[in-house]
């Protein structure tokens, strides 16, 4: 127990520090959500309507954006042995890294998900739900980032590999999100379910992913 | 006769019998299933005969789909077992079903032209189709990124596994999402749907492309397990006997 | 489920890519005792140490070994994150405790490897000497390991890095702990045996 | 010269091979544009007018996956100490490295831009507009993400960094690869003058991007 | 513009993050000379090697060298490239031809370092001593090279290795080449000048 306490306080720390912890991502966001409408044009009609959408891909790349460093230095410089040899498991190790990249790297997602979806002409209601949706959404972005980041860990161009694995393995998630959003915006009734969704996903995600990211990173070990 | 499927060289030998069974099955299959598909069968009351690509559609479809569980199959044994030919297998499905899928793609998309009135439209299943074949893809690039071959199987059995939750996606997008693309009218509890004069050339061509993908898998399967021994002897040679 | 105290390992058969490096070796180790492994450039003394480590999977063989360190090629370090900070970790994740009277560990591991005045370096700033004397520091603090392997390390320390290695071997042995070493210079441990792979 | 060739011919083969050269690119491509329409909603009226932008968009976000590893693994590997000692010049060495990620690895995107543009609803000679454009656009894409990239060379997360600090000097290409797009498509007559300005801007791109490229390696070295 | 011919080193001063390493050092070598580099880790061996090859801005002296190759720690290889597609590459770059019966530099290069069984091998499949050896035989490919920088070539070579670089050394020195490496074991080269670092 106080051994994956350490470890988390290590990975967090890690995360945090460096690449300037979760500004990187925010600003990555930011970014993209800024350039988006200079592309899709100005309309108002089609910004609403596009919004709940383009903030959810957003997000989704956004968690990309980490995962390449998730394993991959842990790989070249000997660390992922070191924890393979240590008291903590690489399951345990794998959902440690995923939470702690969540918390320290990408908790912003969702308030710039609410700011953007303001400024894109959603209501606020519909813009709270859907950043509740990324709320949920967010451990199992992480998680499948990290998978795949595990599985392309030390790999030459690791980072589109990534891309490549994990984004249709998220596209469940993306389409409950935007799913949420555009409920909420129509008022379909629909948002609650998308939302359940979206948390189920999260949680089949954690189930699953820690025991695949292990496998792979056994693997990579060889 | 598990050994048979452990031991590459036996199986070798076991692919090339069977190679040509399965191909000219194809060819018998193929001989017989075109005219009827695509000149004897009626055409459709609503769709003309636009309703003739169905005939590829439809057993692409399918086969992209048997060939990714096949896929996720052989990933699982060698995942445990370490089959190298359950390597072998997957390796060797991978492109076929990935062309399989394109196929699916190519034809709906060309389908969806004159019925639909667009070539592409964002519903479940084609969607999800799509990321089947990016899986695929995916499959792909991640074991030509790995250098090391024992490797590269081993994290390629991983995703491929990873990926098999997206088949009852694709299966039953139709009926969880209200969506554009029809519903299963052929592989259903309830008994197929389809109009015979329809149904049969279907299922011919279905098992033609089911021969066809077959012999081409054990063919691809072969020349592969030839060539990773062919390059461990060339190996040897440039090494000598010691290190 | 007994922890084995002693290292066995029979007739194993280690391959790298469809080439057997070696094969039928056995090693018996027992508390105290310490192995030099030599050979030529690609032997596979790296590789037996990692399948000993359990990282490689043998093709044939079986190994028995109690609790482990491994100090491999890698230094796992950091380059942003300071000394103290890697060293506190490792001693975290193996369970110690610090402060209150009670001395404090992180310290001991550091001046053991001469590292004392380097607390507030970032491991990014250490020499090549430097970082290896602190992956040897932080392999001391797991306590429960009854068998250290260590590939190489020596290679980039100075005759006194060299000399306190040499000294936390000892005094690991003494204790019971069995070391097992992949080495092209000497290392200048007591009675140690030696086992030479050869092409 | 004839280093410059070997250089050229190993930098490119390096590209190549590896994460799969261009077909990983080319499958990140194929995914951002396959799942923005997932997001933006399947309305072909509301796609039909995000095609140029969010093709143009998936280029850019293709051409920064890259720019990590094409100076950062050569930075921690010593291949960067090894170049700029070598009878090659960094700001040459800048450019060639530039010129083989577009002909290795990002030459298909106006490919796929012109298949995602019939596919989202663009008239033929509109999308083959848009596909031009993208290839005038297409080496300051590179040399940009390349600035970026040796920017950021060896920094924690400089995936991040690359995509903020090249993302906004890209911003022009965008708006002008966007602009052919939809000047085809409302037929406003400026697709010409839209391409003229990608053109010119890779030009000066070229011009510039290579010295401050080596500029920053120089300092990433010491 | 004619190339030194000598390598001097006047009253250099160097720092590392903020702290004085030397001060006030001079080395002056003439064609043909070795200079060993030891002393205590940290005490600035490897940030010396950089700064005569330029990489590191001195605080002050002056230092005129003529065209140089440098060994780093790092090897400057890649995991995914093979042998021969790596020292193809080098001998391209420096401008070397082979075939039509010149016979093969690359060969040469590799057989000096006893690398020729490896050709096929990816870089990442190498051993560590396997991978030093070759990062020594690219170097040899840098004709126009008159001084090599060293940065502990021998720590992870075998005893074959090492006699495969004092012959290589040797060789290049009788041609008029100067040679400074930074080492912590005995390199066995014959009289090269010793220079010991100090904290
Ligand atoms: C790119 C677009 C398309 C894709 C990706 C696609 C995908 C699929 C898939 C995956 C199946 C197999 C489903 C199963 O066995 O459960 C299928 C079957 C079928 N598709 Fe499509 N399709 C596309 C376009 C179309 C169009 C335009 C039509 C005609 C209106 C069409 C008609 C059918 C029919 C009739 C079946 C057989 C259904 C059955 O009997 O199970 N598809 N398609
Ligand atoms: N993935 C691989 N594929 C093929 N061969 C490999 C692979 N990994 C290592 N080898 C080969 O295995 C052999 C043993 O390597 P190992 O690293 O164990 O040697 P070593 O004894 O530690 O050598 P050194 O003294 O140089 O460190 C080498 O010849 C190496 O080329
Ligand atoms: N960026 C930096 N900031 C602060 N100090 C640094 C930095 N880089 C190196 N140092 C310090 O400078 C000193 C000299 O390092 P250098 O690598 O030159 O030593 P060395 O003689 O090569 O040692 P070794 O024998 O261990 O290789 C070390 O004490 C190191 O901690
Ligand atoms: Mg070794
Ligand atoms: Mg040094």
């Amino acid at each position: 127990m106080k051994a994956l306490r350490a470890v988390f306080v290590r990975e967090w720390r890690l995360a945090s520090a460096g690449g300037g912890g979760p500004a990187g991502p925010a600003a990555f966001m930011l970014a993209a959500l800024a350039l988006v409408p200079l592309a899709i044009g100005p309309d108002p009609d089609i910004l609403r309507a596009a919004a709940p959408g383009v903030i959810a891909f957003a997000a989704l790349l956004a968690s990309l954006q980490g995962a390449e460093r998730m394993f991959g230095d842990d790989l070249s410089d000997g660390t992922l042995e070191l924890y393979a040899l240590s008291p903590v498991s690489l399951t345990a190790l794998s959902a440690i890294k995923a939470a702690a990249y969540v918390s320290a790297v990408l908790w912003p997602a969702p308030v710039i998900g609410f700011v953007a979806a303001m400024a894109y002409g959603m209501d606020g209601p519909s813009a709270g739900a859907l950043s509740l949706g990324l709320v949920l959404a967010l451990p199992g972005l992480a998680l499948v980032s990290g998978f795949a980041g595990a599985l392309a860990a030390g790999v030459k161009r690791a980072g589109l590999l990534i891309a490549l694995i994990a984004a249709p393995l998220q596209v469940p998630l993306l389409v409950f999100v935007a799913g949420v959003g555009r409920a909420a915006l129509e008022g379909t009734g629909l948002a609650g379910a998308n939302l359940m969704l979206a948390g189920a996903f999260s949680l089949a995600a954690l189930a699953l992913a820690p025991f695949g990211m292990a496998a792979a990173l056994k693997g990579r070990l060889e | 006769m598990w050994s048979a499927f452990a031991n590459p060289e036996r199986f070798e030998r076991l692919a090339a019998r069977l190679v040509p069974w399965f191909g000219w099955g194809a060819v018998i299959l193929f001989a017989i299933g075109l005219p009827w598909a695509l000149i004897i069968s009626p055409p459709d009351y609503q769709q003309g005969d636009t309703v003739r690509i169905m005939y590829v559609h439809v057993p692409s479809a399918w086969l992209s789909m048997a060939a990714y569980a096949g896929l996720g199959g052989a990933s699982f044994v060698y995942f445990i077992w370490r089959h190298n030919v359950a390597d072998l297998a997957a390796q060797a499905l991978a492109p076929i079903g990935a062309v399989f899928a394109f196929l699916t793609l190519a034809t709906g998309s060309l389908w969806g032209r004159p019925m639909w009135g667009t070539w592409w439209e964002w519903d479940a299943r084609l969607t999800s189709m799509l990321v089947l074949f990016l899986l695929y893809l995916g499959y792909m690039a991640l074991r030509a990124a790995i250098e090391d071959e024992r490797l590269a199987a081993r994290a390629g059995a991983i995703l491929a596994m990873a990926g098999l939750i997206n088949l009852p996606i694709i299966k039953f997008s139709v009926d969880w999402w209200n969506t554009l693309h029809q519903p299963a009218s052929v592989i259903r509890l309830d008994g197929p749907t389809i109009h015979a004069s329809q149904l049969w050339p279907l299922l011919v061509m279905a098992l033609a492309f089911t021969a066809l993908m077959t012999a081409l898998v054990f063919m691809n399967v072969r020349n592969m397990s030839l060539a990773r021994r062919a390059e461990a002897r060339a190996r040897r040679k440039i090494e000598g006997g010691e290190g | 489920m007994s922890m084995p105290a002693a290292l066995q390992v029979s007739n194993l058969a280690l391959s790298r890519g469809g080439r057997t490096l070696l094969r039928g070796l056995s090693i018996m180790l027992e508390a105290g005792e310490a192995l030099v492994l030599t050979g030529p450039n690609g032997t596979g003394k790296t590789t037996l140490l990692r399948a000993i480590a359990g990282l490689v999977r043998p093709d044939e063989g079986d190994i028995i070994a109690p609790p482990l360190a491994y100090l491999g090629h890698g230094e796992a370090l950091k380059p942003s994150e300071t000394v103290i900070d890697a060293i506190s970790f490792a001693a975290r994740l193996h369970g110690h405790v610090w402060g209150d009277g009670k001395g404090d560990v992180r310290m001991d591991a550091l001046n053991a490897m001469g590292l004392s005045k380097r607390v507030l370096h970032t491991c990014g700033q250490l020499s090549a000497g430097q970082k290896r004397r602190l992956a040897i520091a932080r392999l001391t603090l797991q306590e429960e390991a009854r068998l250290w392997l260590m590939d190489e390390p020596a290679a980039p320390l100075d005759a006194a890095g060299r000399a306190l290695l040499a000294d936390l071997v000892a005094d690991f042995r003494k204790g019971g702990g069995m070391v097992i070493a992949a080495t092209h210079t000497g290392l200048g441990w007591t009675d140690a045996q030696a086992l030479e792979l050869r092409p």
